[in-house]
């Protein structure tokens, strides 16, 4: 795959979502903004036996975030929540065949909704949040293989970054007018 | 599949009488004009016949005239020509906040460069206010640049008013006339500038050529160094077939210009009506005060780049915001400028037509729109009676802002993450 | 009248098949590369292929060339941009006295901003000593720029060796290959540069385009600011056919750099031997260490202008030096860092061989050349037996000294006076 | 005429000089170097009852120079030596029909030579030199059109000048550079 396209994966899953929609009487709602870019995406939980039942999502984005939102719901569903945490955002652009570099970021919302989701959950049933969801913070980092390099010169100005600036949050990658955009999501 | 190209604001299609004429000086007249024999002289003379072509488009004497490599270089030397050129006296410098991001970009590194910038607001309706300009300029103002058309919205902007503020003080005025030349009338004396960009590839001419309008008197410092070509206002070997091309594109846009644009505006109505009979949709730019071609319209709660990609999968090509800003992360700085929310600005979709452009072509995208729209909404979790999330939930990108402040000012969005190919 | 041309180190045709990959590139897929549907899509991997085709013709990865409007900016954005972008802690730079202007004019630009130039010296055959490079090397160095094959005399720089020295120094090398790319081996891993200008034009490729290759993790200022393109280094629409045309020549280039050179280097050894055998005659440039394609001799007493309106009258396209300073008034300034006096200079021809140069080409040249010689040099008050003029004469022209005083320093001739088309 | 082109008398004096060639008794020699660009020509007089009976050249310089001086050699044989150095630049560039603007400096070597050859002669007479011919001050100031703007605008740097510079000695505009190759041609 040229690293500049999306997969055919990605556009089934984003001209025929799975899961999209809203479960009224859902154990858990996530809703989060994509620090990178302000997207938005909602998830809805079933919970029942610490397993997830069923799920529905709402997305406002990209292709990638609505093809990412969609296939992870299809991958979480029938999960125990415990297992479903584990599901990384790495785990959900291979499972749709590779995303382009630059819209690695956008998997993040697939995983950060889902996290939200099981937050409102546990509070809802009086247990403590989760952090960062497994493999969030090692994994996201996910900056083409030019980086490898930059970094061994020095992160020269010249060199591809996801646009053009590190997207991981640890790294302090976010600007701050998108994170606030989110926010205000 | 039908293939309905609606985004020549991005980009046109070259012509065939263009591209003819270019082959002669590609593979026959392929001579540098530098050169003292004949298939120098040649290539010399077709070069020349390219500068009284734009010049008769743009109003001004052959002279006067400067091949560039397409509209970012003319907006960069306009700007950092004059800029440096009377840094000792002047650093002062006046732009709108709507501006293409080639005078943005160029604005902020003069800013690095102890220049002050001043960047103008505009209404709604994206419309620079003449009486700002007038209140900004200072003693150490050196130019004022302010687009004709805006390439995004398609407003047009009071050049030749603005004009009348810049020559009473003293000061120089560039517009980037890159989307509207060709399309209506531009004539740098009735509008009273002093430097004026246009670019080829915008205009049924080939991609890597363009050419600044310098009135004659002014001073530039020029950005590239070398052979003395161009009056030693650009070094290098000249693009003589871009050159050719840019002239004859220029030669067929000034005959045209009665005609065309006529026909284009009936059609663009015809779409932007279509588009705004979709509930919740609004027009942005300028309802009367408009390129010909423009339709820029923003749809409630539905993102940009899923609107293009499905345009795509049904054989329509439309953008966000510019070619530019369509690949980028940050909404419209155009939008946002004009008082648009970030998500009715990440919302808008940019319809551009061109000579071709059939009625056929307009319904077409019209009955391709509205199922799209539809289907979009029905998915965005921002649609009306949609389930209201908590407070809490929103928590997890509330998280993330306390990382902001170790940031660097975010630069050109271009090619970022937004814009991918499928 | 039978027409050769003998100045491809000017320019070169362009290929048909470079041509027609091109009209493609203008006409059916017209996109703009950074548009997200699928004519943009088919645009940008069209770029990226040919981005591939170059970075096989230089050795390197494709993310580390970077396309361009020619060689001049390719040879600007490399040194304003390492100058500029390291200028807080290294100030000086060094390149040769033979480089191209394009290098030689920056310089001369980055003198007047707070930077200091070392101009190396060369030999009687334009060969850069790289000791001279050691040793001019400073702490405060940060760039070294050597050309790799000379534009007039054809003579091929110690490129690797001076590598060496600048890598254990950790300098920056840059080298000009416009004349050598496509012409002999290049390899940016084998010949220890950081840096390396290429333009289409030189080789059979189109105007207007060129690639500059930058090494990863190379510190770099855009010279240009836009958009986002070239990976932030080169801002502006990509001239996508031009692109496209240097890919196609980049790679036919690269396909047949085994075969053409070496039956071209017998074709200029023949028109060397014949220009030779006219009497006073000297060639310029290493008699091995020379670009395959390249003669320049110099005729005593006779001046460089008239002998190529003389051979223009018979249908032979030459040049004086190269074609930008075939239209100088200034003597060479790479014949006189050879040494050369400003007589010597003046009187040079350089004929520069193509693809399609034939035996028959070069005989006609020759059987052209002897009698254009002798005529100019009856009408010479330089030439032997000629009545000397006593000191007294010269005074009229003694007279304008006095005035000197005054000047600017004299910038790129080029288009200058000497140059006329007629 | 194209301002870049030789006319067709140019290409025909210089295809077809006339009175090249030396007098080796002449009464006046002048040679002189062009300051602008270091091209030669020097002038011989056959001079008879304040008339000018023969005249011949030799010119090593561009093809300009070696027209204008094959004509000026044709407009004053026959001439008083007063009305000879009455001929100016611009004379000689009229009967040419007009010389590119850029090339205008190339006529100034056939004036210089032949005030030159006059002066050898009035040496050699017990006469006084004589400074710039008639015209020469007035008329070398050969600029495009362009200059006058240029002059209105305070000479900027961007417009077209004969060769980016003044050439006009009296305006300071002569390469030191080129004045001294010229003064020791
Ligand atoms: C208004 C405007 N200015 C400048 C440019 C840049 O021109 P070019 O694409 O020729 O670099 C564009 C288009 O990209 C434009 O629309
Ligand atoms: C050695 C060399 N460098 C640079 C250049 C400039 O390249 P371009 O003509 O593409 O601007 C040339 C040719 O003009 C050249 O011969
Ligand atoms: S760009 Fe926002 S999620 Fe993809
Ligand atoms: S260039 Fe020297 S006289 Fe014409």
């Amino acid at each position: 795959m040229s690293k500049e396209l999306y997969t055919d994966k990605v556009m089934d899953h984003f001209m025929n979502p799975r899961n999209v929609g809203e479960i009224p009487d859902a154990d858990g709602v996530g809703q989060v903004g994509n620090p990178v870019c302000g997207d938005v995406m909602r998830i809805y939980l079933k919970i029942d036996g610490g397993r997830i039942q069923d799920v529905k999502f709402k997305t406002f984005g990209c292709g990638a975030a609505i093809a990412t939102s969609s296939i992870i719901t299809e991958m979480v569903k029938g999960m125990t929540v415990g297992d479903a945490l584990e599901v990384s955002n790495r785990h959900v652009a291979d499972a749709l065949g590779g995303l382009p570099p630059r819209k690695m970021h956008c998997s993040n919302l697939a995983a950060d909704a889902l996290l939200a989701a099981v937050n409102d959950y546990r509070v809802k049933h009086g247990l403590s949040q989760i952090g960062e969801p497994a493999g969030h913070g090692a994994h996201q980092h996910e900056h083409d293989a030019a980086d490898a390099d930059d970094a061994e010169a020095g992160r020269p100005p010249c060199t591809l970054r996801v646009d053009g600036k590190c997207v991981d949050p640890q790294a302090g990658g976010v600007p701050a007018r998108k994170a606030r955009i989110a926010g205000g999501g | 599949m039908r293939r309905v190209y609606l985004d020549h604001a991005a980009t046109t299609p070259v012509r065939e009488e263009v591209a003819r004429a270019m082959l002669n000086f590609m593979v026959e007249d392929f001579g540098n004009p530098s050169s003292v024999h004949s298939w120098g002289r040649v290539a010399h003379e077709a070069m020349e016949q390219s500068r009284a072509n734009v010049a008769r488009l743009l109003g001004c004497r052959p002279t006067e005239v400067v091949f560039t490599s397409g509209g970012t270089e003319g907006d960069n030397l306009a700007i950092m020509g004059v800029a440096f050129a009377r840094k000792d006296s002047h650093n002062h410098i006046i732009v709108s906040q709507i501006e293409h991001h080639a005078v943005l970009h160029t604005c902020e590194y003069l800013e690095g460069h102890g220049f002050e910038v001043t960047y103008l607001p505009v209404d709604g309706d994206g419309l620079v206010d003449p009486d700002d300009v007038r209140r900004a300029i200072t003693p150490r103002t050196s130019l004022v640049s302010v687009m004709h058309g805006n390439n995004e919205v398609g407003t047009v902007e009071p050049i030749a008013e603005i004009g009348r503020i810049t020559r009473e003080a003293g000061v120089y005025l560039h517009t980037d006339a890159v989307q509207s030349a060709g399309k209506i009338p531009i004539n740098v004396q009735e509008m009273n500038v002093d430097l004026m960009t246009v670019s080829a590839h915008k205009m049924y001419g080939p991609k890597g050529a363009g050419a600044l309008y310098i009135r004659r008197g002014t001073r530039l410092q020029p950005l590239q160094h070398g052979g003395g070509h161009e009056r030693k206002m650009r070094a290098g070997t000249e693009n003589v077939p871009g050159i050719v091309g840019l002239g004859v594109a220029a030669a067929l846009a000034y005959d045209e210009l009665d005609e065309i644009p006529r026909g284009m505006t009936v059609l663009r109505d015809r779409l932007i009506a279509g588009l705004l009979s979709i509930p919740r949709s609004r027009l942005n730019g300028h309802p009367s005060r408009r390129l010909p071609h423009n339709a820029n319209v923003s749809f409630g709660d539905i993102e940009g780049e899923s609107v293009l990609l499905a345009l795509d999968m049904v054989g329509v090509a439309a953008s966000t915001g510019s070619a530019c800003t369509s690949s980028a992360l940050t909404p419209s700085h155009v939008l946002v400028a004009m008082g648009l929310s970030h998500q009715e600005a990440q919302a808008s979709v940019r319809m551009t037509l061109g000579r071709v452009t059939t009625a056929e072509d307009v319904d077409y995208v019209l009955s391709r729109m509205g199922p799209i729209v539809r289907r979009l909404r029905a998915m965005s979790p921002l649609a009306e009676g949609s389930l209201a999330p908590r407070e809490a939930e929103t928590a997890a990108s509330g998280a993330h802002l306390q990382h902001a402040a170790d940031l660097d000012k975010p630069g050109c969005d271009c090619s970022g993450d937004k814009g991918v190919r499928r």
